[in-house]
Order: C-alpha cells, then structure tokens, then sequence
C-alpha cells in the first residue's frame, strides 16, 4: 500500500496517527494502535506530577461531536517513562513512531518533563500547550498566545535539544498561522494541529453542565472544519514545517483532505468511538484506496494540494459549437 | 448519547449495604452491559444492570457515590446513559454463573435470560449478611451453592472452592463469572486448566465510557467498549469457536 | 404562553429572535420571522457601502452543520435605512423588536453606520464585529482583542447614544468573557454571542476548498456546544449584561439550555435549513411546552440557572436502611 | 449535501446558444427542481433539471460561467449539488405549459411525468433560432404553439397573446409556466382573472441554496427552499385548495 510517510527523519509506514489521550495510558494500548495500522503513536499527555484527573462525566457524545474533560489524569512524568520504556519496545517491529504528550504548569516545567520523559528515547516529543481542560488551574493555556506558545517551545528545546520536538496548538485563537510562525521560529521541528474546541453542554433538566469540570473541548466531526481551516492557515505561515492534521478525521476521505489542507499526517482521535476499535485501520485502509483508485503513490502526492489552484482555459467567448 | 433523567420507581434492600434501584426507564440490553449513573454536579459511576425493561441495577455503599444513591427514595431522580459494553451470550444448555459480592447482580439476569439452560450459580461472599441474589437466583431456577469467607453460610472459603470439583466433575459448556480480580483470575485458570469456555465480566475504571481514554484497559482491550465481559475458549486447541462449541 | 421576555428596556413577546443574515434581507422577511414567533428580528449587517458578497459556493451542509462565506452582500448603509423604515412599520403590529445589524472595515465608519442607520430609529442596533468572512479584506476581525472590540463599542456609542447597543462576539478567542467586559466597560447595552466559527471544507475530489472564500463560518448543530460555553463564560464576566445567546439552537430544548447558560434571549439561524421555514415557530412552541410542563412561568424562570449548583444533603455514612 | 463531482456523459446543441449536459448521475426529482452547478474555484450557478436519470441540465450561455460550462467535454467533471426546492406537481388532466427562454427546460421534464394528462404547450422566444425544446414537447405528446417576438416562428409576439384566448376558452384544470420575471407576472394575472390555479417557476439570485441567506427571496418567501415554483388556487374564493379541485 503506497503509505510510506516521510516525517521529520523518520519515514512512518503509514500518515495515520494515534492522538493523544485516546488509548495511550499503556503500551498494550499503544502497540494495539500501531498494529492498527497507525505509523505513530502519542501517548496519553503526562505532567509533571501524578495527577487524578477530572471527576465523571468526562466525556460526552453529544450527536454531532464528542465533548470531554479527562482533566489530564497521568501517573506523572516519573512513571511514564517506563510506561514509554515498555511502549518502545513493542512496538520496535511495527516501524511505528512513539510521540510521547506531555505538558505543565510553568514554562520550566515543560522542560524538565521533557527532559525526564527523554530517558525513554521517544521519536518525538509533544508538547500539549493547547488542552482546555486545566484552564481554570492554570490560567490561559499556553497555546493562547504567540509568546507564551514561543517561550514552551524555547524552554523544551533547550532541555531536550536531540529530540525533535511537535507543539500541539488549539483552535480558539483569532490567528493560528501567527502562533504556529511564533513555535517555528523558537525551534518547534513540527506542529500538530489541532486540540480541542472549549466548549460546554447543559442537561436541561438539572439545569447543569453535564461535564464535571463545566467547560470541555470539542473533538470528532464537528471539529472537522475548524481543523482544517486551522491546518490550512498553519501551512500557509510554515509551508516547510510538517502537520499532524488532527480534529474529527473519521474516514479515509477526511485524512485525504486533511493531507490536502497542507498536513504530513493524520491524528486520529475520536473516529474509534464513532467506528469502533478499528477504525484507525478502515480509515487507513479507505485512505490507501482513495489513493490508489486516484491514481496517487503516496500520501505526499497530495499533500498541500488545497494551496495549488487550477486554472481553466477562458478563451474569450466560444463561437457557437458548430456540430 | 446524553444522560437521560429518570425517576427511581422503586427501591429494595439486598443485604446490609446494598440496595436495588428500579427506574422509570426501559431498554433493551444483555445481562452483563452496564450503564453510567450520574448525579448532577457530583460524580457518574458505572453499575451492571440487572434488569432492562425496566431499569434496574443493584448498589453497594462503599464510598460517596454510592452512599449518596442509597439516600435517595422513589421519585427522586438519577441520570443513566446506557446501556454501555458488551454483555454475556448465553451460550449452551449447562451453565455455570460464578458471583462474588456483587457481581451476582448481572448473573440473575443472564439466568433469566436463558430459561431453558440448567443452570448452576456459586455465589461467594465475606459473611453471610453480604451475600447477594442467592434467592433471586434460586426464583430464575438456578442450583444455587453458596460460600462465605467466615463460614457463616455454605461452604467455608472461596468460590473457587466449589468450582473447582464442578468443573473437575465436567459437564459445564460455558462458565460465566463477574466479581473481584482476584476471583477472576483464579476461575481463569481454572477454565482453562479445565478446557472450558468461559465469558468473564472485569470491573475498570470508567471514565470516558465511549471507548477512548483508555482508563479502563485490560490486557489492551477497552473495557467499557469491548467488554466488561471477555469471552475465551479454552475447549479446544483447533480453533473450534465458543459458538460452535454449543 | 409564558414567553414575555425583557430585554433592557423593551418587553420582548419571545425570546426567539432571528439572527442576522437570516432572510434578513427584506421588510417581508423580517415581517414572516416576526409572525413566525420571534421576539426580535435582526436586519442582515448594513456595511458602508454596497457589497456585492463572495462568489459562491457561499454556503454548505456537511453533515455536522453549516458552513458559510457570504460575505456581507448589502445594499449598503443609505439604502438600508429604507428596508428598516419598511420592516419598522411591518413589525408594528406584531410587537417584535428591530435590530438593526451593520458592520464596517474601520472604528470610525462603525460610528458613521451606526449615525445613518439609527436614522430609520430600529429599537436596537447591533455591532457585527467578529463576521469571520471578511478577515482577508480588513485583518482580523475587531471581535479579536478586548481593545480593538472596545474601540469600536465607544465609537458606535458615541455616534449614537440614545439607541441601545448590542455587540456580537466571535468564538475565536482564548477568553471571551474578558471581551465582553471590556465592550460592556466601553458601553455596550447587550451582548450578542456567537458568530460563527472559522472553518473551512475541501472537495477531495478536486482537492480545492468548496467555499470560494475558502474559509467560511460554522454554524448549526456543531456549533451549539461551543456557542453554550461562549454564552456561560460572558455571563460569568458580565452578570448583568443581557446576552443573546446564538449558535446552533435547533429546538425547544437548545433554547432552554441557553437561557440557563446566562442568555436572556436565544438567536436562531440556522435551524430554519434543519428544520424548515416553520423552525422559528417550532423553537418557540417547543420552548413554551417545556417551560410550561416544567412548572416555570417565563424564560427568566431558567435564566443562569447553570450557575447555581444543587446541594446534596450528605451525612456521614447512612446507617444501612432498616426496612 | 456536498457537492458531488459528476462527469459528462454526453452534450447535446439545442440551439444556436444553449446546450445540453447529460451527466453520470442518478437522482429522484420532481420537474421543476434544479440543482447548483460548481466548477471549483470558479464559480456556482443555479440550472433546472431537464431529467434526473440520468442528471440533465440545459445551459443558455450568457456569462462567464455559462460559457466556461458550454467549454467543457464528455469526460469532463462538474460538481452538483441536488436535487434543491420545490418542483411542479403535476395536477389535473388537462395542463397548459408556458415557457419562455431555457425556462421551456422544465416543462418537457414536467410533460414527461405527467403522462395521461393532455397537455398544451406554449413556448416563446426572441427569434426562431432561439426557440427551445419544441421538439422535445412534441415528442413527450404536448400539442405544441410557438411564439416569437419577430416572427421569423409560430405566431408574432409574446406568449401571452395565444395563452389569454386558450385560457378564456377555458378547459384547462391548470397552468405551469417557467421563464423570465414579465412573463411570469402577465401569466399571474391571466390566471387570476380566468380563476385557473397555476404554479409559477420564478428565477431569484441564489447564494446560499439552503433557505437561509434571502438572497432568492420572492414575495417574502425563499425561493431556494420554498420555490421556485409557487403555486396558488385560483378556481374558487372558498378557499378550495388547489389539489382538491384536480
Ligand atoms: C462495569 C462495572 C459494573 C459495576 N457494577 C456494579 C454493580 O452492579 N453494583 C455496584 O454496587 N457496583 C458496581 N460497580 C462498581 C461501582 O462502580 C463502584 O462501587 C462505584 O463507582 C463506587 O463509587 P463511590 O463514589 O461510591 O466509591 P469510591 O470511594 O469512589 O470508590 C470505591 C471503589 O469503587 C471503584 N470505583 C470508583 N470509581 C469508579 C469508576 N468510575 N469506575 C469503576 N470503578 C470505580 C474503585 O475500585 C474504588 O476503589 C461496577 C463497576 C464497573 C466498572
Ligand atoms: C432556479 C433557477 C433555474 C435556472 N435554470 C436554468 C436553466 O435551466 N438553464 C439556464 O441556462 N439557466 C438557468 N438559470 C439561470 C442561470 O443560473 C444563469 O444563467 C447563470 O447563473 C448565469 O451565470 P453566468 O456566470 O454565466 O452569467 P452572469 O454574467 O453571472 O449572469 C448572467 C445573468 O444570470 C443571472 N444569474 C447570475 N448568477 C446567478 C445566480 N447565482 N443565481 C441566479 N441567477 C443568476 C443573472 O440574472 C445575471 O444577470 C436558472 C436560474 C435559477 C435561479
Ligand atoms: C477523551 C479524549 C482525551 C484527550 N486527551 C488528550 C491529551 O491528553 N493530550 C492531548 O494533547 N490531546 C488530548 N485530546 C485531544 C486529541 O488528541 C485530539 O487533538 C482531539 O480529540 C481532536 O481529534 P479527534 O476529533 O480525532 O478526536 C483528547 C481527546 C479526547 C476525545
Ligand atoms: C448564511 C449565514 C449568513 C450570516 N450572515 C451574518 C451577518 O450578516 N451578520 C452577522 O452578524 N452574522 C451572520 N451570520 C451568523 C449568524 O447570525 C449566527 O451568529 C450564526 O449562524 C450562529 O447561529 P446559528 O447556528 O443558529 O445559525 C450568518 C450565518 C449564516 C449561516
Ligand atoms: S472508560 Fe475510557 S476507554 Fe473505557
Ligand atoms: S439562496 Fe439563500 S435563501 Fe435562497
């Protein structure tokens, strides 16, 4: 299957990616996901300390997308690493990368994660500045704006300078192109595009928030458009940099658009509850097909295509077709 | 799919700390699938559900959640989202349930939803004042063998006790079981030092319930997704199927 | 029924009110939405000059919801005037308030439009200042920062100070209620949230953006999660402030969960394509029997209810219940 | 509904400026419906199927988009998104069908489905060379009158001339017609004076397709969603609806 996926200096043997928080507390979880058919995959982002996460509900199918607010529970950076450890190991004869997700409450923070999560030799680190869902512990997420977005990827560069490192941005901003230029330009090597969409559901007959933690982020396909706008613009501002395109990707078709939008891979999240435990292997699977039956060799054959205009033929008025 | 309000209908005691809960609500659902309770602004917890039509499910107190549903009375109102996982199948005509605590709550409603087996329930507690559905099950015309930790009703020990000789004895096709790990792991082994086929349902821990956060994960499967119930079979070494099997 | 509504100094007949640039277009339109229930009629955005709008496609359903570019087509200021004076005199009998929407490409010409509309003396004027389909043309959109937002709050105030002021809010932003603070600090009446969300969709086949403006707004069921939490958020920030929360309500109940999210009144637009021309009258009825079976006597009844929370009477351990 | 890409299957020249395009796709619709037409990254238009199996529509070129679509080849790809509206229904057992310009398209598709029906049809143009689907209207069994504004066909002048004495003549349970804005106008106030109920295809500025935008608004209704044809009773003041007195 034409899948091959040049990324970085890796070439992952497909442009499917497992996102962060989906399945990826354990290397059973994260090895099932690579024999899916998945070319890499992100652990579950972990901090700094343990941390217990959010009280139920946590995640919510509200009809035309998912809404959750896990709140991050992780057994901190510390345990992840053999968590990581174990990860790498089984999935040394998948060809699959390992991204391991991380985040914090400080900019230092973010380094020393980095740093202590590095023991594990992952592919490549992720940096989580964009979860809405400890907005309330800590502030704005860092994703909000291009300085405190820089100055994350500034601090886990240095602390961790041979491992190339992904900034995962967040669709609530008026200009994401600006932000992603901002992370590039502190050393960011990729982007992934996008976390979440705050919002929030009220049952009507409490008259309270469903979620636990009130506000939650938005993903499956009512992000669809909003991630690839977000993918779109991101390109247009690095248009060297690669895209994990990321947000209500649930078909092979949407991958192939998300490719199209300007993204390198696809991060694939909420789709296993909309399709099941395989869906990461249908939608790589429709995704090779499309390519296939398009007549393309590879995901790159496709890639940014959205950004190539075609041109037609406009003569001046066509006499009438004599037949 | 959203929380659904619905009405406690009515409530029964099962044993010192256990209550059931009847709902206004009606599914259609497998023993061993669960459902999500919620209760606004304070916490949604998962619990078997013992019967569906109407909705039923059967709760221990052991910590706030629980002890806040057994504060409520009919006509006050909880929020399900269900019916979530998949459950047992019923599967051939002689069929061993094993409970411990309360995990005999799913085995009830699988004995009445296979009438026409001959069914064999072993129900384990810690005291007799904690065993749960043993006359329930002997109603839905089950051979009911119970066992207690402290002897104070059956045979003194573990269910695995009992099991044991009866799957020793053979002439069980399926083996059905739901309580703590530790129990499962052993009739585990058991089943399949025995070669028989066995539909185990493991408690998780429940977050998400949709499959995807991973918090409920056993031996890389999703529980609340893909079980609570995994089913093996032991019976044979070619790769003949549990459903052949019958 | 029992769908009075005060909003500032107007008792409106319902809640419902149509938002702008549905079928806004026309006196008789605004007329039909006003009979069809509405408590409130927006006029589609006015701009300083006329605009001919985008190309098409301007408009798309995919699955989730809507997407959309129309891009402010409008007759422009002067001639606007002449369809409020009409839709005035139409919407006499009916009770239902005038809003007068209106954009424009800088602070100043906000005032200005404002000045030529107040001239047909709609009950309400209304400040587009985050449609997010014009950004190529003017930067980004005025709804993005809190200063730009307020700028434009003063100016339209201070060239018309005796019509009440609403200011429509975009979701695009980390922190939406310190926008609508600062408008409410520069003088806004009311708030209106959300416009739509940026978005873009692709057509695989042709690997090109379907809008001609490539990017667009989503609005409709996909939207609805995100409008609640914009709308709770703003209330938190501006309890007093009345908000007309807009975003994908399609039904009774979505009005409902607004009210109690912090709105006094509830936009609809999108819903008239889900549910048909009779949408308006279906949201409002639908509202009237759930507020009516719910033993409450008026929308106020339910107003912010999410931010009350219930109280469970937790003793110690109950005693196991003797029965 | 996003567009869909379809490709032309064949092209057919109907007059000196207007073409048929057949299309590899298969819809259900009623005549009258139309569809968007997209050519990515050019430009949307709005077009009358003329049949929906296989997707037809007749093209008129008269601006950018028009002459770019008549450009294009068997094997060329046009994405289309329908069907969209309200069509004609076809009521009654003896029709009149007025067309003027491509709005004839329609009317053959509405000929074609309403088979048992005797059915007269007049169609108007500028000149001979303009005239459409008079053929076609023979072929589907229409007895077919011919107008044109110089005469160089039928009879001299607009199509209002021959309808107003067919239509005082009486025998017609109902009009359908289909062209431009005057044309439409003058056929309403025909058919409201000799009390026939008619439905009246309008053409509007479409943008949004949807209902939504007002863009296509016509006597406060949008066309898009609620057209293009309207329809009113004009048999009886007693408020006899239209499909009652067929
Ligand atoms: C599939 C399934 C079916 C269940 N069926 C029943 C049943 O029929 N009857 C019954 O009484 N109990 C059942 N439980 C267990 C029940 O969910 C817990 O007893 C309950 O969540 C305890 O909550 P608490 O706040 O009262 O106590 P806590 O003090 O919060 O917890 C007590 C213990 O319950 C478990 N627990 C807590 N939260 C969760 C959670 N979100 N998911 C899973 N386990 C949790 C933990 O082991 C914890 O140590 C089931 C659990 C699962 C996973
Ligand atoms: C319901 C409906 C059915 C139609 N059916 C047919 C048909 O079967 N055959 C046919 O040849 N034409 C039909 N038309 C008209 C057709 O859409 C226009 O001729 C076409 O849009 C012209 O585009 P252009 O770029 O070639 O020319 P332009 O130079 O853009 O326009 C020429 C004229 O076409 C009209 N027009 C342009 N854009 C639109 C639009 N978005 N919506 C409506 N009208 C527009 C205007 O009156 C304009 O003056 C129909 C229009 C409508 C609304
Ligand atoms: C249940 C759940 C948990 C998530 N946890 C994380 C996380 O820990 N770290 C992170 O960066 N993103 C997390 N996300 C966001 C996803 O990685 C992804 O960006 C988002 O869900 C959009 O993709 P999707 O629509 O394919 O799910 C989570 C999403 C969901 C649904
Ligand atoms: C076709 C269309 C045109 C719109 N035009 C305008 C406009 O001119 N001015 C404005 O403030 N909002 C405009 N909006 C945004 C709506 O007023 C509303 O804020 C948004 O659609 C969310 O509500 P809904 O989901 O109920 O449609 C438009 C929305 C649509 C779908
Ligand atoms: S509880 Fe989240 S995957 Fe099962
Ligand atoms: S074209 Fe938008 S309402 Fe008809």
């Amino acid at each position: 299957m034409p899948l091959l996926t040049p990324f970085l200096h890796l070439t992952l043997p497909s442009p499917i990616v497992l996102a962060s928080g989906i399945w990826g507390t354990s290397a059973a979880l994260l090895a099932r996901a690579a024999a899916a058919g998945c070319g890499a995959v992100t652990s579950k982002s972990a901090g700094p300390e343990p941390r217990r996460g959010h009280v139920n509900p946590t995640c919510i199918d509200w009809g035309a997308g998912l809404l959750n607010a896990i709140g991050l529970p992780n057994p901190g950076a510390t345990h992840e690493v053999d968590i990581l450890r174990e990860a790498k190991a089984e999935l040394a004869h998948t060809g699959a990368a390992l991204i391991a997700s991380f985040f914090a409450d400080t900019v230092e923070n973010f380094g020393r994660v980095a740093a202590i999560l590095a023991q594990a030799q992952p592919d490549l680190l992720e940096a989580n500045i964009s979860c809405p869902n400890v907005h309330s512990e800590f502030g704005e997420p860092f994703a909000a704006t291009a300085q405190s977005a820089a100055a994350v990827t500034r601090a886990v560069k240095q602390a961790v300078p041979h491992i190339p490192l992904i900034v995962k941005l967040a669709p609530d901003t008026p200009n994401i192109g600006r932000i992603a230029a901002a992370v590039v330009d502190a050393g960011a090597d990729a982007i992934c595009a996008i976390n979440t969409m705050p919002g929030m559901l009220i049952d009507v007959e409490s008259g309270q928030p469903i979620l636990h933690n009130r506000r939650g982020g938005v993903s499956g396909p009512a992000l669809f458009p909003i991630a690839l706008r977000c993918v779109y613009e991101i390109h247009q501002a690095v248009p060297n940099t690669p895209i994990i395109g990321t947000g209500g990707v649930t078909t092979g078709k949407d991958a192939a658009a998300m490719l199209m939008a300007g993204a390198t891979a696809v991060g694939v999240g909420s789709a296993i509850h909309y399709r099941g435990p395989d869906a990461l292997t249908l939608i790589r699977d429709e995704l090779a097909a499309w390519l296939d039956s398009h007549g393309h060799d590879s995901p790159a054959a496709i890639h940014a295509l959205a950004h190539r205009e075609p041109r037609y033929d406009l003569h001046p008025t066509p006499a009438p077709i004599p037949k | 799919m959203l929380p659904q309000a619905a009405r406690i209908v009515e409530t029964q005691r099962e044993n010192a700390n256990t209550r059931t809960f009847v709902f206004d609500a009606h599914w259609r659902a497998r023993p061993g699938q669960f459902l999500m309770a919620w209760l606004p602004r304070f916490d949604e917890k998962p619990f078997s559900l013992v019967d569906d039509d109407p909705v039923t499910i059967t709760v221990a107190a052991v910590g706030p959640f629980t002890r806040l549903l057994h504060r409520l009375e009919p006509g006050d109102r909880v929020w399900l989202r269900g019916p979530l996982g998949r459950g047992f199948r019923p599967e051939g005509q002689r069929m061993l349930l094993v409970g411990g605590g309360y995990g005999s709550a799913p085995l009830d409603f699988l004995a009445r939803r296979a009438k026409n087996a001959a069914i064999t329930a072993v129900i384990g507690a810690r005291t007799a004042a904690d065993l749960l559905f043993v006359e329930r099950l002997a109603r839905s015309g089950a051979d009911v063998q119970v066992t207690t930790e402290d002897g104070s009703a059956g045979e003194k020990g573990l269910v695995t006790a009992v099991v044991e000789p009866l799957l020793a004895r053979g002439g069980f096709d399926a083996l059905y079981a739901c309580g703590p790990h530790g129990m499962l792991a052993a009739l585990e082994a058991l089943a399949r030092r025995h070669r028989v086929p066995a539909q185990l349902s493991w408690e998780a821990y429940m977050r998400c319930g949709l499959g995807l956060c991973g918090s409920c994960e056993h031996q890389g499967r999703v529980l609340c997704l893909e079980g609570p119930v995994l089913s093996f079979n032991n019976c044979s070494s070619r790769g003949r199927s549990f459903t052949r099997h019958v």
